[in-house]
């Protein structure tokens, strides 16, 4: 879905209106984690040639942060949901 | 020159003549006309030269697959070079020129490359051109850039309007051909949302050629049945001249529909599209986009008069134009019987088919004799064909006298649509083709492209396959009936693949428009290059505007049949988009000049421009950047004017462009303390307090000032540079990283018109307007507060900070009345001399001061590299980019840092982006100690000052340097300091 | 200066001209009121519009969702600041309530060929069927943001930044050139 | 054969029926001293210069699909040394050196064009930014200029400076920059090292590498097993597919990029040019085709294509700049898969692995870096330690925090 996006809020939209940000990282680390945790989470990605999760926002729409699981082959996306869930587990 | 327009042509209005001229002379056509069938009328075969050898060359096809008859049209800012004459339609006064000859199309000294012909094989100039060294950049290849490209494009501005447009369907039918028109009317029947888009003038496809009866009736009855009925549904959308010429993801197609590129310049609206692109969302799609006669590959097959079979019975059926006077016809399947049988039905003498197969299964009783296992070998004829030579089965060859040559070598599906998203198409031995891929979702191929031949199994696969699309919509749907064909269709049989006829002696051409010959490809082979990709880099095989439509499959097939293969092992090369080329007009629509991007406007812009304000683009915003008073005509006069008045009395200064976010909520504190690097937990209702925020790679993001204005309730500014950003950031913070917070953020840039007042006077002015008390004691510096305004009838929010280090205040209003409010404030500071003052003013007030903007925090900076340290809190165990901020590349004592710098001489200058050396030190960039990062004329001092980031910066105030500016080829002393300027006390700010 | 004149400047160039076409008409709306609505990602519209009827039900519930927790409530009077401060205190802690009156402006479009004017620009589909008449979206219009509204079968509400008003404006009346 | 016009007039004669194959088409020896995974430029420039400069001459290119497949064969062909970093500069003027003594080195014109490079700026700020890289580049003895408006305006009268959003004030000019015929140099390195003894293994996909220990003892390929002493990396745009392969993340994500092609024209742009006020650059190939390209799609991917908004930001940025495109047709977009770094720049080190070596990360800019790259990897490969040129392209440098960051946009690939 690099065209289109179902944006969970909005509907279906098209990609001039999301501003995409790249893969979501391992979680934040706690403020008292190692550097070495740190610098995994700020710079290394797993990147893979098949599903992925990554951050987009809806910028030119709702303004939500959205995690999209999209496949980086096929460019198919299996789900959309508000980012906020990733924490909370629930519904945004 | 006689005229081959003869009877019938049911695309052509006889009654509306049109005018035109092609290499300057003066023809005439009729309405409905294409150029090309235009030109063949009036008996103009010779219409260009190939790219290479510069041979003659004639019209191939009668669509949009044509790589000959490439022609410039029309002048000035409307020329469009490289148009296919057989996609042009005919209007009155239209200019056609030949391309790529010199000095005419009949006559081109360019031709002489073709005796070259054995030095110029594929791949002969990386083999050559390289001794002696000097010579390529000198004289090779301005000689090979010369000789480059076909058509000459206008340096003219284009005045014609586009425009993009989006557009929804159920289904989207691509090619209105009989399939096409088959699946729209059972779709359309059934209520689902329809669009149906064929490149052509006028739906109908292959109908628009068929020359025979369609179940007793004619067949433009036929067609004009059907397309009556599509009309009539309100649910059905006919887009005609509208090509789909790239598949995206997600169902999205990009058409471009040719809106008014058919009329003559008098005739077109302003104010209407010349293209129109359309970005199309279907939730299913019917491909219904036909087939492409095939060449076959013998000598001299590049001669004009050489044209494909099936576009001789086009002109022949829907323009009325014959193709010679003694025709031959060279075809490897049955489909050519049938444009013998028009061309003798019209009258036209046909003097042989010649068919490679030995016994072809036809039913034909014409007159043409007709030559089975034979192979015509060449042609003959300078620059029009004279007769052919073919070889019979015995070996024997015989010399056939004709004007016109019809070639069919089978039929390629146009499956581009069905591979741009990646899928790879599939050949068929059965159909001799490369069949669309077996997956294409949402997208069902039907018709020719499917391997149909025959209008009645196109009518029946057309309604099939709309019927599976509805299915997979859950609507049902029934397929259309349309007449069968009762007589005329030739039966389908097998096509026998020829690709290239052996006994050739000729230049046999695979690609015309690259004048790739077989030879080329049998290089390539013979030097490595034989893979399908390398075959087609190497000798440019199918690189040409055309894309190989008409050569990809010979030349796969030349591949195949070299290295024993078959042509689905050799594959072919990948479908990109576009399908025919798109205009950069239609794909910019009105985003061009200076409707490029839109503009933002500060709620000031226009109390500057009364105040005569000059402007200049920041980002998307218009900002005022100086205001020329009494003559001043050189900006330096005005900046130097307005920022000794901010200095000794009071200015005003725009700075509504600043971001502005409103946060709210039960966390907000917790969450800007999160956000920026200093402490927030703390901050006062009623305080403003400066901050900067990390990126979490613990480098500065931006900064700015937050206002706590009540309780949970606090106003940010950003600089107007990364406003968006920044909020965009934010977003990501509160929604992602931390959703348990209660913290609720607004964009407020747009509601508030912001002034800042700045100057030792500036109290006195803005007394006399704000209700409150503005004493030091009651509004002291960094105070932040909603006040009363003009006697109760405007409330503002006054904020008590200041970058230009005089004492100042910003006062915020609702934008509506930034202009009356930023008046009074022009009235109210006359008698203290009070002037307006622009961002260059606040530039050098700002570097005077030391102050940092993007210019220093370029993304590459820590806090410590700006003198700021101190701010990032030890204290806080959280907070953007805390821990990266901590890496040994970030502390390292050796990173460029800021400080003051200035010229040892007062009256030398220097440049931003001149470069920091030691003194005495040799120019290389090991020893670059750091740049200038801004610089002004500071007429507080009387001279030139500078910022810098400087390695051990900081503990180096007061040394020689060498500023050096090689692109100027410049140096000057310079002598670094302390980078505030003016009031390193800050005593100003305090008053 | 107490009784300086203070004029409430219209940010459309054109304030007066209604760009009117025999199929397209264009026209700003001048007074009323633009509020952006703050709840939290939990709240839903239902809580606002009963908050709404209690605390002034004389601005009418016209809420339009901007996003989950975000609206924006628009209404066609004139809000004092003494009267938005009091709804701003009764709203406070489930909602927050900022003043978009001079920062979201809003116009409307109406006319048989609105339909097709803003096709050129959004890609969400307003055709009948899919856009009823009350439906809104956060959008682009072309490189612009804005929000749309369907008001009537060829009516529509558009609500934009004030520093792109002008340019929206001008984009419009070239998409609507071609039905005048 | 060594090509020359001699041998051209030669076989000419003979109907060029007696060209011998530009490569061999070797199968894999069960044993290399240095498996290059990677059959693209950099792969085939580090086979070609660890043959030639170091003598280490058996070496196998492994290649998945036919060489030159990857990223040198889809790309806009610009070169150029504009850098303004200590880490960076140095290598890409190595880079353009040996781009200017290409062709007579390894015998196959490339057409290496220096045509110039220019950068337009609209901005003070820009400009400053630019008079900073320019006077970076004059450090090392790079050529730079900075063009005002009139003397752009003679060089590119057609540009849009009358009627523009975002005016143009004048341009960076690199005179040594320009384009290179992209294929040709893949297909040059392969000759190269090939006539030295090279492998190059051409539909030979790595899928597994074997290790013992912190060594590498081979790969598994479509074609068999194969051992080796030294295993290198160079794979640019598939980086973390590979690295995969022996559990390794890197600060890489892999983006599609499009470039285009439009039909073929009569000479209308004679340098490359790049727009400031949007991500658009342009030159026109030796065959009249406008070649340019524009900014990365955003979202991970290894499909090679793109998608329409990016056709139509890049048409828009391309027309900004010169008007006179309107009714120029864009023929063809095509995508290649970049390896986008945490940092904007290239990372080329040693790896956790002792026999392992890396080389990828090279965002936008690996065309232009080719020979540098090949020759600085053969470098690394040959003697354990980097070249001159390639210091700072460490492995290690997030960690450390010494980033090579060009743009100043911080650890989000997709902003590089």
């Amino acid at each position: 879905m690099s065209s289109l996006v179902k944006c969970p809020h909005c509907g279906l939209r098209p990609k001039e209106e999301f501003t995409v940000r790249g893969e979501v990282a391992t979680p934040r680390p706690d403020a008292g984690a190692e550097e070495a945790v740190w610098f995994d989470h700020v710079y290394l990605r797993d990147n893979p040639r098949g599903e992925h999760r990554e951050y987009w926002h809806h910028s030119g729409g709702c303004r939500r942060w959205l995690v999209l699981t999209r496949n980086t082959l096929t460019h198919e996306t299996s789900e959309v949901v508000d980012a906020s869930t990733l924490k909370t587990g629930g519904a945004a | 020159m006689t005229s081959f327009r003869i009877d019938g042509g049911t695309l052509i209005d006889r009654n509306d003549v049109r005018r035109f001229s092609f290499n300057g002379e003066a023809l005439s056509g009729f309405g409905g006309d294409t150029v090309a069938s235009a030109l063949l009328a009036n008996g103009r075969q010779l219409v260009g030269r190939s790219f290479k050898y510069h041979r003659p060359r004639g019209i191939l096809t009668a669509g949009a697959a044509e790589p000959n008859a490439l022609l410039t049209i029309g002048r000035d800012g409307r020329r469009d070079p490289n148009t296919r004459a057989t996609m042009a339609e005919l209007f009155d006064g239209l200019e056609a020129r030949s391309q790529n000859c010199w000095p005419n199309v009949k006559f081109d000294i360019g031709a002489a490359n073709g005796l070259l012909g054995p030095l110029l094989g594929a791949g002969f100039y990386y083999k050559t051109f390289m001794w002696p060294a000097a010579f390529w950049e000198k004289f090779y290849e301005p000689l090979i850039r010369k000789a480059a490209g076909l058509g000459r494009a206008s340096y003219d501005p284009d005045p014609g309007y586009y425009e993009k447009c989006w557009a929804h369907c159920d289904l989207l039918v691509i090619g209105a051909g009989p399939a096409g028109l088959a699946a729209a009317l059972t779709a359309g029947r059934a209520g689902a949302r329809v669009i149906i888009a064929d490149e052509g003038a006028q739906l109908g496809g292959g109908l628009l050629a068929e020359g025979s009866p369609i179940g007793g009736k004619p067949a433009d009855a036929v067609l004009a049945d059907i397309v009556g009925e599509l009309h009539a549904l309100p649910n059905v959308e006919i887009k005609k001249r509208t090509t789909v010429f790239a598949a995206y993801d997600d169902q999205v197609f990009a058409a471009v529909e040719r809106v008014q590129k058919h009329l003559p310049e008098g005739e077109i609206n302003p104010h209407r599209a010349m293209e129109r692109l359309w970005r199309i969302v279907a939730r299913q799609v019917v491909l219904a986009t036909g087939a492409e006669e095939r060449p076959i590959v013998f000598g001299g097959n590049d001669r004009p008069g050489v044209m494909m079979a099936g576009a001789m019975r086009t002109y022949l059926n829907a323009y009325g134009v014959a193709p010679g006077k003694r025709v031959a016809l060279f075809a490897n399947n049955n489909q050519a019987y049938q444009t013998a049988m028009d061309l003798e039905a019209r009258g036209i003498d046909v003097a042989a088919i010649i068919d490679p197969r030995t016994c072809p299964n036809i039913r034909y009783e014409g007159k043409a004799r007709m030559i089975a296992g034979a192979m015509v070998r060449d042609t003959a004829g300078r620059k029009a064909i004279k007769s052919i030579t073919v070889r019979h089965d015995d070996g024997r060859d015989e010399v056939i006298a004709v004007d016109a040559l019809g070639v069919s070598g089978g039929y390629s599906p146009i499956v581009h649509l069905a591979c741009h998203r990646g899928g790879k198409p599939v050949w068929s031995d059965e159909h001799v083709g490369f069949m669309p891929p077996e997956n294409t979702d949402g997208m069902t191929p039907c018709g020719a492209v499917a391997g149909k031949i025959g209008i009645v199994d196109c009518f029946a696969a057309g309604g099939a396959a709309a019927v599976k699309a509805l299915a997979e919509l859950g609507v049902m749907g029934e397929a259309a009936t349309l007449p069968g064909v009762t007589q005329g269709d030739a039966t389908v049989d097998h096509v026998q693949p020829v690709w290239s006829v052996s006994s050739t002696k000729g230049k046999a051409f695979v690609d015309f428009q690259n004048d790739v010959a077989v030879s080329d490809i049998t290089l390539a082979m013979r030097e490595g290059y034989d893979h399908v990709e390398l075959a087609k880099r190497y000798t440019t095989n199918g690189m040409a505007t055309d894309q190989g439509k008409t050569s990809n499959v010979n030349a796969i097939g030349i591949l195949a049949e070299n290295k024993g293969a078959s042509p689905g092992e050799i594959g072919t090369t990948t479908f990109r988009p576009f399908y025919t080329p798109v205009s950069f007009g239609a794909l910019v629509g009105a985003s061009k000049g200076m409707e490029f991007q839109p503009v933002r406007k500060s709620p000031l812009h226009g109390w500057a421009e009364r105040n005569g304000a000059k402007f200049v683009e920041t980002g998307l915003w218009y900002r005022s950047s100086w205001f020329p008073k009494n003559g001043e005509t050189f900006w330096r006069d005005s900046v130097d004017r307005e920022v000794n008045t901010v200095r000794t009395k009071v200015g005003i200064c725009d700075v509504s462009t600043l971001g502005k976010v409103e946060i709210f909520g039960a966390d907000a504190a917790e969450f800007l303390n999160r956000v920026y690097c200093n402490a927030f937990l703390k901050l006062p209702i009623g305080k403003a307090r400066y901050g900067i925020m990390l990126r979490e790679d613990g480098f500065v993001y931006d900064d700015g000032t937050t206002s706590c204005l009540g309780e949970n309730h606090y106003f940010m500014t950003t600089t107007t540079a990364l406003a968006a950003g920044v909020l965009t950031h934010l977003e990501f913070c509160a929604q992602v990283l931390w959703p348990e917070l209660d913290v609720r953020l607004a964009s407020a840039t747009d509601q508030w018109a912001q002034m800042a007042i700045a100057g030792p006077k500036s109290r006195d002015v803005l007394s006399k307007i704000i209700d409150e008390d503005l004493s030091n004691e009651a509004f002291p510096f960094l105070a932040a507060r909603e006040v009363s305004m003009f006697g109760g009838r405007l409330k503002g929010r006054l904020f008590r900070i200041s970058f230009s280090g005089e004492l100042a205040y910003e006062i915020a209003v609702p934008a509506g009345y930034g202009d009356s409010v930023a008046d009074a404030i022009m009235t109210a500071g006359e008698e203290f001399g009070i002037a307006p003052y622009g961002t260059e003013a606040l530039g050098v007030m700002r570097i005077e001061k030391g102050h940092v903007t993007h210019a220093e925090i370029n993304g590459t900076v820590t806090p410590a590299d700006l003198g700021m340290g101190k701010m990032v809190s030890a204290k806080k165990d959280d907070f953007i980019g805390r821990v990266m901020n901590l890496r040994e590349g970030l502390v390292d004592p050796n990173r460029p840092s800021l400080v003051g710098i200035k010229p040892k001489s007062a009256s030398d200058k220097f440049a931003t982006g001149s470069h920091i050396l030691n003194p005495g030190d040799a120019v290389s960039l090991a020893n670059d100690q750091g740049y200038v990062t801004s610089m002004c004329h500071s007429p507080t001092l009387g001279h030139a000052i500078g910022l810098a980031l400087v390695k051990n910066g900081p503990s180096r105030h007061g040394e020689e340097v060498v500023i050096w500016n090689g692109l100027a080829g410049t140096t000057v002393t310079g002598i670094l300091c302390d980078p505030a300027f003016v009031d390193p006390e800050n005593e100003k700010l305090h008053a | 200066m107490r009784d300086y004149p203070l004029n409430n400047r219209c940010a459309f160039p054109h304030p007066d001209a209604s760009g009117a076409g025999a199929s397209i008409n264009l026209v700003p709306v001048k007074d009323g009121f633009v509020f952006h609505v703050l709840g939290d990602a939990k709240t839903d519209e239902e809580a606002l519009k009963q908050a709404i009827a209690k605390i002034a039900p004389e601005l009418g519930g016209d809420v339009r969702k901007a996003s989950p927790g975000q609206w924006f409530w628009v209404g066609s009077v004139d809000v004092s600041d003494g009267r938005l401060a009091e709804i701003q205190a009764a709203l406070s802690g489930q909602f927050a309530l900022v003043d978009q009156t001079h920062g979201r402006l809003r116009i409307v479009l109406s006319g048989t060929s609105s339909r097709t004017v803003l096709a050129k620009g959004t890609m969400v589909d307003l055709s009948a069927d899919q856009y009823a008449i009350g439906q809104s979206a956060m959008t682009q219009i072309g490189h612009i943001g804005a929000m749309i509204t369907r008001i009537e079968d060829d009516s529509f509400e558009l609500i934009v930044l004030r520093s792109f008003a002008g340019s929206l404006w001008d984009e419009l009346q070239h998409m609507a050139a071609e039905f005048h | 054969m060594r090509y020359s016009a001699l041998s051209l007039l030669g076989n000419a004669f003979s109907k060029n029926k007696n060209w011998k194959p530009a490569w061999r088409n070797p199968d894999p020896k069960p044993h290399y001293d240095v498996i290059i995974v990677g059959g693209g430029g950099h792969g085939l420039a580090t086979a070609y210069y660890l043959s030639k400069v170091y003598g280490v001459r058996n070496v196998a290119v492994l290649e998945k699909g036919y060489l030159g497949s990857g990223n040198i064969g889809r790309n806009t062909t610009i070169i150029r040394s504009n850098y303004l970093l200590e880490g960076n500069n140095p290598f890409y003027e190595f880079s353009m050196k040996l781009w200017e003594g290409l062709e007579q080195d390894f015998n196959f014109n490339a057409m290496v064009s220096q045509r110039g490079v220019i950068n337009l700026f609209h901005s003070d700020a820009q400009r400053d930014a630019y008079t900073r890289r320019g006077n970076a580049m004059r450090l090392h003895g790079v050529d730079a200029e900075l063009l005002n408006r009139d003397q752009l305006r003679e060089k590119l009268p057609f540009l849009d400076y009358e009627n523009a959003r975002f005016p143009i004030m004048g341009g960076l000019m690199q005179a040594r920059g320009g384009t290179v015929r992209h294929d040709a140099v893949a297909w040059g390195f392969a000759r190269g090292a090939d006539q030295n003894g090279v492998d190059i293994i051409q539909n030979c996909e790595v899928t597994g590498i074997d290790r013992d220990g912190d060594q590498i003892t081979g790969v598994q390929t479509t074609r068999g097993a194969i051992k080796c002493n030294k295993l290198a990396m160079a794979v640019a745009g598939s980086s973390s597919h590979v690295a995969k392969m022996i559990d390794m993340r890197l600060p890489i994500e892999s983006h599609a990029l499009q470039a285009f092609v439009s039909e073929g024209l009569k000479p209308f742009v004679d340098t490359v040019v790049t727009f400031g006020a949007g991500h658009f650059y342009v030159s026109q190939s030796d065959k009249g085709g406008l070649v340019f390209g524009g900014d990365i799609e955003g979202y991970n991917s290894y499909a090679q294509r793109g998608n329409l908004a990016n056709v139509e930001h890049v048409a828009e940025a391309g027309m900004a700049m010169i008007p006179a495109l309107s009714r120029v047709r864009i023929l063809r977009s095509w995508g290649g898969i970049m390896d986008m770094s945490m940092d904007g720049s290239p990372i080329m080190d040693r790896t956790h692995l002792s026999n392992l070596y890396f080389n990828g990360g090279w965002c936008y800019g690996g065309f232009k870096a080719t020979p540098a790259s090949g020759y600085c990897f053969a470098h690394l490969l040959a003697t354990d330690t980097p070249h001159e040129t390639a210091t700072a392209f460490r492995m290690d440098r997030f960690a450390r925090g010494y980033l090579l960051d060009e743009k100043g946009v911080g650890a989000q690939a997709n902003l590089h």
